[in-house]
């Protein structure tokens, strides 16, 4: 990873400040981008590092700086003039349009023409099928972008940005919901575009990711360039302390907290405590008596089945337990954990919880019931942008935190301000609009709404996504924490490492079905991708 | 994939679908109903109705809405008769003119302050009918078409259908192909289905904001103009409520007011539905003016749900 | 026969009596001249075409009257279609009256202008149509067979005749203006300003506003117009309704009847009410009992007589020397 | 969007940036305020008789209908809807009051209100247990309400109950009865929205519908519930109304004041795009709309005059209460 510290910059930042109301997002960022590096862009949630690439695309004018692209100062009006440019952007929340095909989503703005200027729908549709394929999707590009899952929807993100003209491609958190072959495939293309001379921006949280692809790298603090130099030089403890502001002794003393190394105890072991609710569930688990089939578990999923997505899926948590999912990209996990809290209407199938077999279809009950879902898609499915961090924290645990129907702001006070301290909630105060935060918070302020309504069992899909590597560790520090009080977690991460010292037990999905199921000294990263590969073969026949 | 297409297909036309169950249950209940000159009368008056919809399809795509169709209708109607003095070419471009820069001031303001659609449209409802009643004398002057040449636009007929239904049947195919396959409806539907996405994506927002109200005041301008060629007047109490019309068959044809999804085929339908609902009523000729109303009430309850019912058949498969 | 002895025939009170009598004024018109055929009004399917809902005494009584008529005549197949308030609707409604195989059209017109393309049609099939209570403008006796009704300009100089006597010609008088764009509201005003200006230039009219024709409209530009102007001295409402809502406006403000003169057309059983109440100080009346002229005309028209290019009704006045006797008679 | 937008009030010259989103800030909270107060000093200056106790109770009068009506639109909207039915409830309700009244003024307002609430919960069933769009569902009952209400009572009916002839005519100590119900309406919602688990609720669904139902909101059984308030208080509406005109006029009550309730609740601040609602300034965009209308009448214009400038005029207010990044 030699490069020539000669070479003129492509893209680059000057003394870039940026203001939010409240908010001092960049403070003199400078940063040069060359031909043919990959630039790691790295900094803790809300340091500033989307705001600063919004800049460079033309989303944002700076307040302060000037910006330089190819020799000459550029001010970019709208994205479409950095595009024009050759500036090539994959952002960080998935920008695509749900309602419109995967084809035309792919094309949009350069689809084939064919007579009298007039698109010609099928060579679109031959084009964009070649196009995924190379990026391992295949699907009907016919279909609407919105019912391929998040994963494949960043590929056809990916795909569009990088199937055109560029000089610069920058990617935010582009792996966050990849799969390791997919982020291979990832690496592979980012690979031939060095090659060919372009400039490489890379964002992510993934310190492995950073090592293996990046030249160079940048680090941002709270707006502010803490450090630029090669990557290759930085010792890797050295960068987080960087990121984080703290001395490079005390990163090495305390070490970052992530899942305590005991995890893999033998299932079943009795907690120490049960997690207190408050209101016990009466109404919404009848008494329609259905012994557990398994001892002990606080929710149990039995034959789970809906026509091509899941296929008698049976899954069970325990208190205190750890479940982890394990699959590749649409493999059913998203849908499994929809379906345990009803929030997926089922052909077959049903859900016991504390042996009560919960009503169908309704998320409302399985709250009450203790049973509740951290979703997938932050943006759509998770935050209320319109409300306040405040406001979006107590959401669910509303019912509870008043009487006869009026709330009562003390107490919501109190929830709040216990959850931002408890999970160090980046924000101006507990009034600002949830939508200004940076992607990391939100999902932290996501999370302490689950937490706040105290439920027996937490089902987490990609709980650290987008989070940085301080985040990263209070959240699996948290999430451990939480397992050892006696709550159930059913873990779905697609990031290997996490998935291994997260679980007590992994069970591993394959095209809606449970092709396996690993505990003990069992749960390694290489069993995992073992289960998927063994099993690929034979169940595609 | 085979049952998956079939089903958005169904949705799509779900409003053809419920059209042609309206039609027969209608042939087989009145004689006089699927006649030549009753089916002719429905497709007549519906193509000025049809020719805004088509408008107001794009808006609603695009994500926006535009209540200012109903008054550039009859103030395109005014200003076409009062032009028809100067000859047919300035009946027909005075109205194109006024209302199409009706349309380009409220796209303006939308894309540039972010306002939203429905206030603005409604300021045009309201500014734009006050326009006409400022040239009209408040309303107590009606200009004569004397143009024959510019009369025959709206009253010359070929095959037993007036030329205001082929122009109509022209400007939806061109509107469809405009909407399916050029860059520019593609854009309509981006933004529509995800407006920052879609400036993230290149897409011009604003132009293409400007361009689809810009259409749409032209459109119900020349709705209006060829109405009035058609009266051979320019007859200032029209539109009243004529935006609701349109809004409606759209979105019985299947366009979501969400924006981002949608096409012209439904809004046509759509439009021909309501004509068929007032036919019918007609064809019954005893019931009160109360009664009617409930009637259609009901009628399109009732064909929303199923509309609704048909393209939720979709979702489950 | 002349038509005058028409309404004694029927005895209902409250009939229409034609102004003008026939043979004298005007231009004629006969079947031959029409172009049409002769057809049995009793076995022919005949079309209506309302333009208003029947939720105002006026059209209520309009169609009723054309109902019972159509009844009292035998005649069995009556279509009625009601345009709404909507006049591309109404043109909607008289094509597919015709499309239906309608001989004969009654039509009440929602507006002068605009009746292209059903003259046309009808023409086509040399369908006679008579309107009634508003004018069509076009051909009588080729485009349409003729009209009956009311002259809007002569009720507004009548108005404007009680409004000059009430205030002794001087003072400052309102107009409650009917629906904008209303050839019904244009006539009314003009006839009443007309008047005004020629007989009385002592009366200024210092406000004009729309009360839509409706009686809560009515009522709250009158209570902005008191406050504003307490000075006015009459009130001229275009329709009875607004009349009314402008007394309710008045009893409201503490006034008393008689304070401020109001004068109205239409001539509904709550105005005379109000007359005799001493709210209002006239009401001219129009007339829409439209059925026995109606089917007498076209009667005679198809028995080969001449009939008339329009039949001019006489309304009457209603004021405290008549109301209380006439409050059967109102509608 | 809400990211592309906000930078327009983020991005002015760099400099004043600190001072001046703040100012920004600030007109669009009270905005509306401002205007109203505007428009009194206007005519506090060029219109005679306008500081009269007697005009402020004409126009307070005058606009209970609409804010009784807005209040419910504003909840409507907060959801992502519209209710465009109110108009023709009103009718309803006036329909039934009279049809009723021979039980008394009590019973038959009670029927008019359940008519209202039933005819609120149909629209909402609809919206939320059909998935019919909001506009279209209650489009039907706009046109069907208004002519059932015209097949009870085909024709303007005076009555002479003298107790609802009171409640729409009488004061306490100086201000008419059906304005204090007003107040205290908006009271009642402004309490329901700021600390009730509904009210939050409320807003949640309008700023993210999926979001709230993994949140285990009731959704649907919310959503139609706000139908049936906006129901119930058009129908309210619609008794005062009727009550203060001494008859039931079923054909012209409430005619578009849909258009007007939508125009108050959006010059109030409340974005069509739901997820937010305020209820105070839905009030003052109600005293704005009718201001300006008593404005106009009381200067004589005529009526194209009038339409013109209450288009510039809501125009205004909405661009100085827009709050960016809402569509
Ligand atoms: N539209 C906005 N309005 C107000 N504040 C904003 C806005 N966008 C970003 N911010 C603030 O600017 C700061 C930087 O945010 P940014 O999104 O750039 O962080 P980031 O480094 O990308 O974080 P993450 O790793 O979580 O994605 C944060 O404090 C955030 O709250
Ligand atoms: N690479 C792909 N190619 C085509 N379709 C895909 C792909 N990935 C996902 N899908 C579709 O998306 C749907 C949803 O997948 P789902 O989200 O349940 O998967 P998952 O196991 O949760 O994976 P992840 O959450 O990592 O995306 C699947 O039913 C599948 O049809
Ligand atoms: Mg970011
Ligand atoms: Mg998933």
């Amino acid at each position: 990873m030699i490069h020539s510290t000669g070479v003129e910059p492509v893209l680059e930042a000057r003394g870039i400040s940026k203001r939010f109301p409240g908010v001092l997002a960049l403070d003199g960022v400078s940063l040069a981008l060359r031909p043919g590096e990959v630039h790691a862009l790295v900094g803790e949630n809300g340091a500033g590092k989307s705001t600063l690439i919004k800049v460079f695309t033309g989303v944002y004018r700076p307040d302060g700086g000037e910006l330089r692209y190819r020799g000459a100062p550029a001010a970019f009006g709208t994205p479409m003039e950095a595009q024009r440019a050759g500036i090539q952007t994959i952002y960080q929340e998935v920008n695509l349009v749900p309602m419109m095909s995967v084809a035309r989503n792919l094309l949009l703005g350069r689809e084939p023409r064919g007579r009298f200027g007039v698109i010609d729908a099928a060579a679109m549709y031959g084009e964009a099928e070649r196009v995924l394929a190379g990026y391992g999707v295949e699907t009907d590009v016919r279909r609407p972008l919105r019912t391929l899952g998040v994963g494949a929807q960043q590929m056809v993100a990916l795909a569009r940005a990088v199937s055109v003209e560029a000089r610069v491609v920058i990617m935010d958190e582009p792996t966050s919901s990849l799969e390791p072959r997919e982020v291979e495939t990832l690496f592979g293309v980012i690979g031939r575009l060095r090659d060919s001379g372009i400039a490489v921006m890379y964002v992510s949280h993934r310190l492995d990711e950073l090592y293996r692809v990046c030249d160079r790298v940048t680090v941002l603090r709270d707006g502010r360039l803490a450090h630029t130099g090669p990557l290759a030089e930085l010792e890797r403890l050295r960068l987080i302390s960087l990121m984080l502001g703290r001395d490079l002794s005390d990163v090495r003393s305390r070490g970052l907290t992530r899942f305590s190394r005991d995890r893999h105890r033998t299932p079943g072991a009795p907690s120490t405590e049960d997690t207190p609710t408050e209101d016990t569930p009466t109404e919404d688990t009848p008494t329609g008596d259905t012994p557990a089939k398994e001892e002990g578990a606080v929710v149990e999923a039995r034959g789970l089945t809906r026509r091509h997505v899941l296929d008698g899926v049976d899954v069970s948590v325990r208190p205190g337990e750890v479940v982890g999912l394990g699959g590749l990209l649409g493999a059913g996990r998203t849908e499994t954990a929809k379906a345990i809290v009803g929030a997926l209407p089922l052909d077959d199938g049903q859900v016991l919880v504390a042996g009560l077999p919960l009503r169908a279809g309704s998320t409302a009950a399985a709250i009450r019931a203790g049973v509740s879902l951290l979703p997938e898609d932050r943006k759509a499915e998770g935050i209320i942008p319109t409300l306040s961090v405040r406001e979006n924290i107590a959401l669910a645990a509303l019912p509870s935190l008043g009487r006869a129907g009026v709330v009562s702001e003390a107490r919501i006070d109190r929830v709040v301000e216990i959850f931002m301290r408890r999970l160090r909630i980046k924000a101006a105060s507990p009034h600002q609009l949830v939508s200004e935060l940076s992607g990391g918070n939100q999902q932290k302020v996501l999370l302490a709404r689950w937490l706040a309504v105290r439920p027996k069992v937490l089902l987490l899909d990609e709980p650290t996504r987008g989070i940085d590597v301080g985040a990263k560790a209070e959240v699996q520090a948290l999430i451990d924490e939480l397992a050892q009080e006696g709550l159930g977690v059913l873990l779905i991460s697609s990031d290997l490492e996490e998935l291994v010292e997260g679980a007590d037990r992994i069970l591993v999905l394959r095209e809606g079905a449970v092709v396996g199921e690993l505990s003990g000294d069992e749960v390694t990263e290489e069993r995992i991708m073992a289960t998927i590969a063994e099993q690929a073969e034979p169940s595609d026949g | 994939m085979n049952r998956e297409q079939a089903s958005r297909v169904l949705q799509q036309h779900g409003a053809v679908m419920v059209l042609g169950m309206l039609v027969i249950v209608g042939s087989l209940a009145f004689d006089s109903f699927a006649t030549p000159a009753n089916a002719a009368s429905v497709v007549v008056s519906s193509s000025f109705l049809a020719i805004i919809a088509i408008g107001m399809t794009f808006v609603i795509i695009s994500g926006g809405i535009d209540l200012s169709v109903g008054s550039l209708f009859v103030l395109g109607g005014v200003l076409a008769a009062y032009g028809s003095q100067y000859g047919p070419l300035v009946a027909l471009a005075l109205p194109l003119a006024v209302c199409g820069v009706v349309g380009l001031l409220q796209g303006l303001v939308i894309a540039r302050t972010g306002m939203a659609p429905f206030i603005v449209t409604l300021a045009g409802l309201l500014g734009v009918r006050g326009l006409m009643l400022a040239i009209s004398d408040e309303g107590a002057t009606t200009y004569l078409v004397e143009d024959r040449a510019f009369a025959a636009l709206g009253q010359g007929e070929v095959l037993g259908l007036s030329y205001p239904v082929y122009i109509t049947a022209v400007l939806a195919v061109v509107a469809m192909v405009l909407l399916q396959r050029t860059g520019f409806g593609q854009n309509v539907y981006a933004i529509g289905g995800n407006e920052q996405a879609a400036a993230l994506m290149g897409v011009p927002v604003a132009r293409t904001k400007v361009s689809v109200y810009v259409m749409s005041g032209l459109l119900a301008g020349l709705a209006g103009a060829l109405n009035a060629a058609r009266l051979s007047s320019g007859v200032t109490i029209l539109g009243i409520g004529l935006e609701l019309d349109a809004i409606a068959a759209v979105v019985i044809g299947g366009t979501l007011l969400t924006g981002g999804a949608g096409g012209i085929t439904g809004s046509v339908a759509g439009v021909l539905l309501l004509g068929v609902i007032q036919s019918l009523i007609n064809q019954v000729g005893s019931l009160t003016s109360a009664f009617q109303q409930v009637v259609s009430g009901v009628f399109l309850a009732l064909v929303v749900v199923a509309q609704r019912l048909l393209s939720k058949a979709q979702r489950l498969t | 026969e002349a038509p005058q002895s028409a309404p004694a025939a029927t005895g209902t009170a409250g009939q229409q009596v034609v102004q003008t009598p026939t043979g004298t004024a005007g231009p004629t018109c006969t079947l031959e001249q029409f172009g049409g055929t002769k057809f049995d009004l009793k076995t022919a399917t005949v079309g209506f075409s309302q333009s208003e809902k029947e939720a105002n005494p006026f059209r209520i009584a309009e169609t009723k009257s054309i109902k019972d008529e159509a009844a009292r005549l035998g005649i069995t197949n009556l279509k009625v279609t009601n345009a709404q308030s909507q006049f591309s609707k109404q043109i909607t409604d008289v094509q597919q009256l015709i499309a239906q195989g309608v001989q004969l059209l009654v039509i009440a017109p929602l507006n002068s202008d605009g009746w292209e393309p059903v003259l046309q049609q009808a023409a086509a099939k040399k369908i006679p149509i008579i309107t009634v209570d508003r004018k069509i403008n076009a051909r009588p006796c080729s485009d349409y067979l003729t009209f009956i009704g009311s002259d809007f300009y002569e009720q507004g100089k009548r108005a404007a005749d009680r409004m000059i006597e009430a205030l002794s010609g001087k003072g400052k008088v309102a107009i409650l203006l009917g629906a904008p764009g209303n050839n019904v509201t244009t006539e009314r005003t003009n006839g009443f300003k007309d008047r005004v200006k020629e007989q009385a230039p002592g009366i200024t009219i210092s406000f004009e506003q729309t009360g839509e024709f409706a009686r809560e409209k009515g009522q709250q530009v009158t209570e902005q117009l008191i406050q504003s102007n307490p000075d006015i001295n009459g009130i001229y409402a275009e329709n009875d309704e607004m009349a009314l809502g402008a007394v309710t406006a008045l009893k409201g403000a503490g006034k008393e009847p008689g304070d401020i003169k109001i004068v109205s057309v239409d001539g509904t059983r709550s105005a005379v009410q109000g007359i005799a109440d001493g709210w209002l100080h006239a009401v001219i009346e129009s007339n829409p009992r439209f059925g026995p002229l109606a089917f007498e005309t076209a009667g005679k028209f198809l028995d080969g007589e001449a009939i008339p290019d329009k039949v001019i009704i006489s309304d009457r006045d209603y004021d405290t020397t008549n109301a209380k006797d006439s409050l059967g008679e109102a509608y | 969007m809400a990211e592309l937008a906000h930078d327009r009030g983020g991005r002015p010259d760099g400099r004043a940036a600190a001072l001046k989103p703040q100012v920004y800030a600030w007109v669009q909270d009270y905005g509306v305020y401002a205007a109203v107060l505007a428009l009194l000093l206007f005519n506090v200056l060029f219109t005679p008789h306008f500081l009269d106790a007697a005009n402020f109770r004409t126009q307070l009068v005058q606009v209970t209908p609409i804010v009784i009506v807005s209040l419910g639109m504003a909840l409507v909207i907060g959801t992502q809807g519209i209710d465009l039915s109110v108009g023709s409830v009103m009718a309803l309700a006036a329909a039934l009051t009279v049809l009723y009244l021979g039980y008394g003024w009590l019973p038959a307002l009670v029927v008019a209100v359940v008519g209202g609430a039933v005819v609120g919960a149909a629209g909402g069933a609809l919206v939320a247990y059909v998935g019919v769009q909001p506009i279209v569902a209650t489009l039907a009952l706009l046109v069907g309400v208004r002519g059932l209400a015209n097949v009870l009572v085909p024709q303007l009916v005076e009555f002479r109950n003298p107790d609802l002839i009171a409640l729409g005519s009488s004061s306490v100590a100086g201000i008419p009865v059906i304005v204090l119900i007003a107040a205290a309406l908006t009271v009642i919602v402004l309490f329901v929205v700021r600390r009730t688990t509904f009210g939050r609720q409320v807003v949640a669904i309008g700023g993210n519908r999926s979001a709230s139902e993994l949140s285990g909101l009731p959704v649907k059984r919310v959503l139609l519930t706000v139908y049936v308030i906006s129901g119930l208080l058009a129908a309210l509406a619609g008794v005062l109304a009727t009550a203060r005109l001494q008859a039931s006029d079923p054909t012209s009550l409430g005619l578009f004041i849909e258009l007007s309730a939508i125009t108050a609740v959006v010059v109030g601040g409340t974005p069509l795009t739901g997820g937010r609602i305020r209820v105070l300034s839905t009030v003052m965009g109600a005293l704005l709309m009718q201001l300006l209308a008593a404005t106009l009448i009381k200067h004589n214009l005529p009526q194209s005059w009038t339409q013109m400038v209450q288009a510039v005029i809501i125009l205004a207010a909405v661009y100085a209460t827009r709050k960016r990044g809402t569509r």
